[in-house]
Order: C-alpha cells, then structure tokens, then sequence
C-alpha cells in the first residue's frame, strides 16, 4: 500500500535497519540461566543433522532415510508470518506408531529446525514456534512405523527472523 | 533465583496436556550486536519431560527456535497432583529443571 | 497542502545541490560545513524534530574529515545541514497545520 | 454524522484537508466523542472493546497467530519478575504497594493522572521511579526490562478494568491534554508522518509487514513484548521506537511530550479495558 509513495524502498531499508538493530540490542537482555541439575543429556542432540543444508541431506543424517508427502501429515502454519522471530507452527498427524516428528524450515542457513522424540503413549502432536530467516517452504516430518512422511507449506516473511 | 521454566500441565480424561516456555535467549549464531560482532550460537539442544519415571517427550532443538522457547504436546496418563519433571540443557552446558504438579 | 509539497521540494534541491560543492575542500571548509550543519541541527533540536538522517550525514562527515577526505566531508556535512533546514521547516509549518488533521 | 464520514474519506485518501478553520482550542469530551465515532464508524465489525487488541482486531490472520501465542505468552517471565519485585522490600522496609492506593493492585486503569502539585503528567512509569526515589532507591531505566516488569504485573492485575483518566478543572491540565493531541497530529520525520498518519489514517494496513494498530485503546496494552524487540519494552520505548521508524530522533524516554501524547490518547480510550501486558509481533 502506498503509505509512503516518495522513497518506498530506501524507506523498507531504513526502517528494516532499524527493527534489526533493535532485536539485536534485546539479546543482551539475556535469560536467568541457573546451574541447578537437569536431566536432559546433551549427548541426544543430533549435532551432525542440524548442520545440514538441504532436506534430504537433514533427513538422511536424522533418521537415515527418505520421506514421502502424506496427507495424513498435518501442517498448521500462517501464510504470512507476523514476524519472523515468531512462527507459531503446529504438527499433527493421525498416522499409527508414530515415534518422531520434525520440522525443517528450507531457506533457513541450516534446514532442521526442531526434533521431537514421541515414545508410546505420547500423541503425535506438536505446537512450537520457530525463527525464520526469510520465506520459506516449511516441511513437517512424520516418522510412522519406521518410515517419514511429510508434508509442506509455504509461510511468508517480510521480516526476517535472525534477528531473535 | 526464579526457574528458567515455566509449565502447564493439565490432565483431562486419560491424558494430560502440556504446554512449557522457557526463559531462553536462543542466539542463532547469525546476528551482530550492536558493535558489529557475530553473537555466538547459544541455544537449548535438548529438553526432557519426565513423567512416573518415564520420557514423555523429548524435544531436539537447533538455533532455529524463537527465543524464549515454546513447545505443546500431549500424552496418555498423568493425573491431578501428579509430578511432571522438566530439564533442559544448552549448548554451552548450562541446565535447568523444574518438578511441576499436574493439574 | 501546498506547505508539505515546498518542505519537499526543497529538501530535493538541497540535496541535489550538494553536489556542485567545490572540488578540492580543505579541513577550514570542512569545519565551516561542518558548523553550519550543527547549527541548523540544533535549530531542529529546539523544536524537538531533529531528523535521524540528519545524525547520519553529521556521522558520515566527521569520519570522512577524520580520515582526511574532506571532499566527501564537506559533501555530508552540506547534506545534513539541507535535511536539517527541512526538518526545521517542517516544525514550524507543522505548527499552523496540525490542526487540520484532528479528528472533530 | 456526515461530516464525520467526510473527515474519514479525506483521511483514508491520505490528505487532510481543512475542513474547519485551524483551531487549536480544546473541548475533550466533545473530542472524546468524534475520535470514538471515526473509530466505530470505520470499523464497524470490530467489537468496542477489541480495539485494545491493536492489529489484531484488524486482521484475521495475525488475530489467529496472536491466540496461538497467547496460550503461553512471552511476556509472563515479565509479569512473574514484577509480581517478585512487589513482594520485595526496598531496604527502608517499605514495599512499592505502600505507594499506591490498593497497595498498587488493579490501579493502572487510572494513569496517566494530572498532578496538580507539579503541574505536570504523571505516568505509572513515572510514579513507580518517584516511588523508588522516595524510599531510598536509584530509578530504574524507563524503556525496558525492571520498569517493564513492575508495569507488566500492574497491567496484569489491572486487566478488564475500564480505562480511568480523569482531565482535572486546571487550565494546567487541559495545556497537557492540549499539547498531548498537539504531538499526536504533528508530522515529523523525514518520513513527514504524525501518530495519526499511521494509527488514524491508516490502522489495519500493513506498512512494510506490520498491521498498525487503530489509536483508541493503543495505551491499552502497554507495556509490550514485541518480538521484533525480543523482549519487553514500556510505553516510551514504544513511543521511542515510533520516532525512529519515521527517521526522526526520539525523545528522551518520558519526556514530556511523551507523558502527554499518552495523557491524550489514555483519555481518549476512557471506558475501553485494560488488555496490557500485550504481546506484538
């Protein structure tokens, strides 16, 4: 819309300066981290699938596979991110056995975003919110008796979420 | 100090949902600050939830996750005053848990 | 109306001039520039409106004069001081037409 | 009704044309009726009390994201932080409630206020740091982190209680009223836009990707957590941040003109709830 029909693009720029400089001044704002004794044992964090660039190279280090679309994979993601720092994306599926779920964000700097382990018992539903470097095709992976299915939706960014 | 977690646990029928945030800066590794300089990657990797002694769920997480980080799932079982264990450990090492009652 | 329209032909002339400066500045024409600038931005300061890209070309002049390129200082400077004439001219022609835009 | 219809048709075309003489002459009740009715009038669908949900009652998209942040909003450290800081003693014993009325629960409906001892605008912010400063204690920084907490658990107490702003007989505090609407309609900026460029003319557009909030009940949710932040931040941030998104240089954190601007449009959302701590994208 044309708020600002002299100078709209250098204007974008400024203003994207702005807003980028910001979130980055908020990150010194750091969060109370305590040293109490936890549980959660960093070893289980796949190091080598979070490094990765492309879809099948992240899945193939993850689970060691393939996938293939399904719409029994359920996607639930904004078509216009209100800010990339904030995605809220939700995963269901009403496939049977399932035991993981994943999400990759492919025009991210590195494409798995998030992994959840679902044991037995635990439904194969996920709500999380994500950082997104720009637009992007969003992939949710379903791993469901041993084999992914995923399914994949586009989410628009105009404001890029590396900010934080 | 006041925890890093925040829970919520609520049991309805057969099973209960869950919902945490966690206080978290989760640096992505690909911002400056205001000097210029890469802020190094800090970020949870992973977060357990722990119910009657069993893994309920286990979140991986990369720098891709928004800061003060969100996550909901529900599992089969869990009661009213039930004890739900929640631990988190980053990339630098630092950890935090928390023993919430289920709802 | 017609207020808005000058305040922004004007600022387009400025700017355009700007690059007629004289070739070759010594560091006396940069502190000239240089103090003309800082005085219509102060001006600004006074009606509380000073202009961001005013700071911005106060910045870029001074670092060009500090490493010597008074050429481009004298450029930056002559710039800030054209934005902050404008921004001085849009406070006080702002002063009359606020009012318009109230809702009544 | 007609005129006012008139008036919005000049706005939404982005030229204020004078319709009426300058007149810089305040009659804030009569004011307060015009700014509801243009609000109304060009929102018809949006329920009175949602205006305080900013963008979000303007845009379907962004509402169902807000819902789905809301379930577990960021800004709860900020209000569990300020709730902490109430229960804490300063060292003389006394504690932030001793400086309110209702040991400062539910109260933050009726800032700003008019005191009449100074002759000036009193914002929370500002009563919370004389509270600090009457007891011993250094001021806290006005733009984010311990103010934003204290405002953040005060709002939240608050929430759902109308909106309370009282215009005092003194021509001291209609000036304020005055010079609050006078900084509200000035363009400024290289950008040459004023608060109501955005939040009169325009609310429910997206300037770049963001939704801009209408103006009645803008003060409603305040303190923030925006994400474009990653963090809390008070109304002078906010205001702040406003300056420079029109290339102009921002004011000191509650400056005058600042306490005003929110004098204004506090009163002008009299009646609307209490929705703060929001959350904004």
């Amino acid at each position: 819309m044309g708020l600002l029909p002299e100078a709209p693009d250098e204007t974008r720029r400024i203003i994207l300066k702005s807003a980028v400089g910001l979130a980055a001044l908020g990150l010194g704002a750091g969060a109370a981290l305590t040293s109490a004794h936890a549980t959660a044992d960093a070893k289980a964090w796949p190091q080598d699938a979070f490094k990765q660039k492309s879809e099948a190279d992240a899945l193939k280090a993850l689970y060691g596979k393939s996938a293939e679309p399904s719409d029994k994979v359920n996607l639930d993601a904004p078509e216009i991110a209100e800010n990339g720092a904030v995605v809220p994306i939700a995963i269901a599926s009403t496939l049977p056995n399932v035991t993981g779920i994943a999400i990759l964000v492919l025009e991210n700097p590195n494409t798995l975003a998030a992994a959840y382990k679902i044991p037995e018992g635990t439904e194969a539903s996920v709500a999380s919110r994500l950082k997104m470097a720009k637009t992007s095709k969003v992939v949710a992976v379903v791993e469901s008796g041993g084999k992914l299915y995923t399914a994949t939706k586009e989410v628009k960014v105009t404001v890029g979420g590396c900010g934080g | 100090m006041a925890s890093t977690i925040r829970v919520r646990a609520i049991a309805s029928g057969d099973s209960t949902q869950v919902q945490s945030l966690i206080s978290h800066p989760m640096d992505s590794g690909f911002v400056k600050d205001s000097k210029g300089q890469l802020i190094p990657p800090h970020h949870i990797e992973v977060v357990e939830f722990e119910h009657a002694g069993k893994i309920v769920f286990t979140c991986l997480w990369g720098p891709a996750v928004s800061k003060d980080p969100y996550v909901k799932f529900t599992f089969k079982g869990g009661k009213k005053g039930d004890d739900l264990k929640v631990s988190w450990v980053d990339n630098k090492g630092q950890s935090d848990s928390l023993v919430a009652k289920i709802q | 109306m017609r207020t808005r329209i000058l305040i922004g032909l004007a600022v387009a002339a400025s700017v355009a001039g700007f690059g007629a400066a004289a070739l070759a500045a010594s560091a006396d024409d940069f502190k000239a520039a240089y103090e003309k600038a800082q005085a219509a931005d102060k001006e600004a300061a006074a009606l509380k409106n000073q202009w961001t890209t005013t700071e911005d070309e106060l910045k870029k002049a001074k670092a060009a004069a500090d490493a010597g390129k008074f050429d481009e200082a004298v450029k930056h400077a002559q710039e800030a001081e054209a934005l902050a004439h404008a921004s001085v001219a849009q406070a006080k022609a702002e002063e009359k037409l606020w009012p318009d835009a109230v809702i009544r | 009704m007609l005129r006012t219809m008139l008036i919005a048709v000049a706005m939404v075309a982005g030229a204020a044309q004078p319709l009426l003489a300058a007149d810089t002459a305040s009659d804030p009740k009569a004011e307060f009726k015009a700014f509801r009715e243009y609000f109304t009038s060009r929102f018809p669908k949006v329920a009175l009390d949602d205006f305080v949900n900013g963008p979000y009652s303007m845009d379907e998209g962004l509402r169902k994201q807000w819902k789905a942040i809301d379930e577990f909003p960021p800004y709860e450290f900020a209000v569990d932080k300020g709730k902490e800081m109430f229960a804490t003693p300063f060292k003389n014993g006394k504690t932030y409630g001793d400086c309110f009325p209702n040991k400062g629960i539910g109260i933050r409906q009726t800032y700003p206020r008019f005191d009449e001892k100074s002759g000036q605008v009193i914002t929370l912010d500002v009563a919370l740091n004389q509270c600090r400063e009457a007891n011993g204690e250094k001021p806290f920084d006005y733009t984010k982190d311990d103010m934003a907490a204290l405002t953040a658990y005060m709002a939240f107490t608050s929430r759902g209680k109308a909106m309370d702003i009282n215009i005092p007989d003194d021509p001291r505090a209609l000036a304020a009223y005055t010079k609050g609407k006078e900084y509200f309609y000035t363009r400024r900026g290289q950008l040459n836009f004023s608060c109501a460029s955005c939040h009169v003319q325009n609310p429910g557009n997206r300037i770049r990707t963001e939704v801009l909030a209408p103006a009645l009940g803008i003060m409603n949710a305040l303190p923030i957590y925006r994400s474009a932040w990653g963090g809390m931040g008070t109304t002078s941030r906010r205001l702040r941040t406003c300056n420079s998104q029109v290339r102009g240089v921002p004011l000191k954190a509650e400056s005058e003109e600042y306490r005003n601007v929110e004098y204004y449009l506090s009163y002008m959302a009299n009646g609307l709830p209490i929705s703060g701590p929001g959350a904004r994208p």
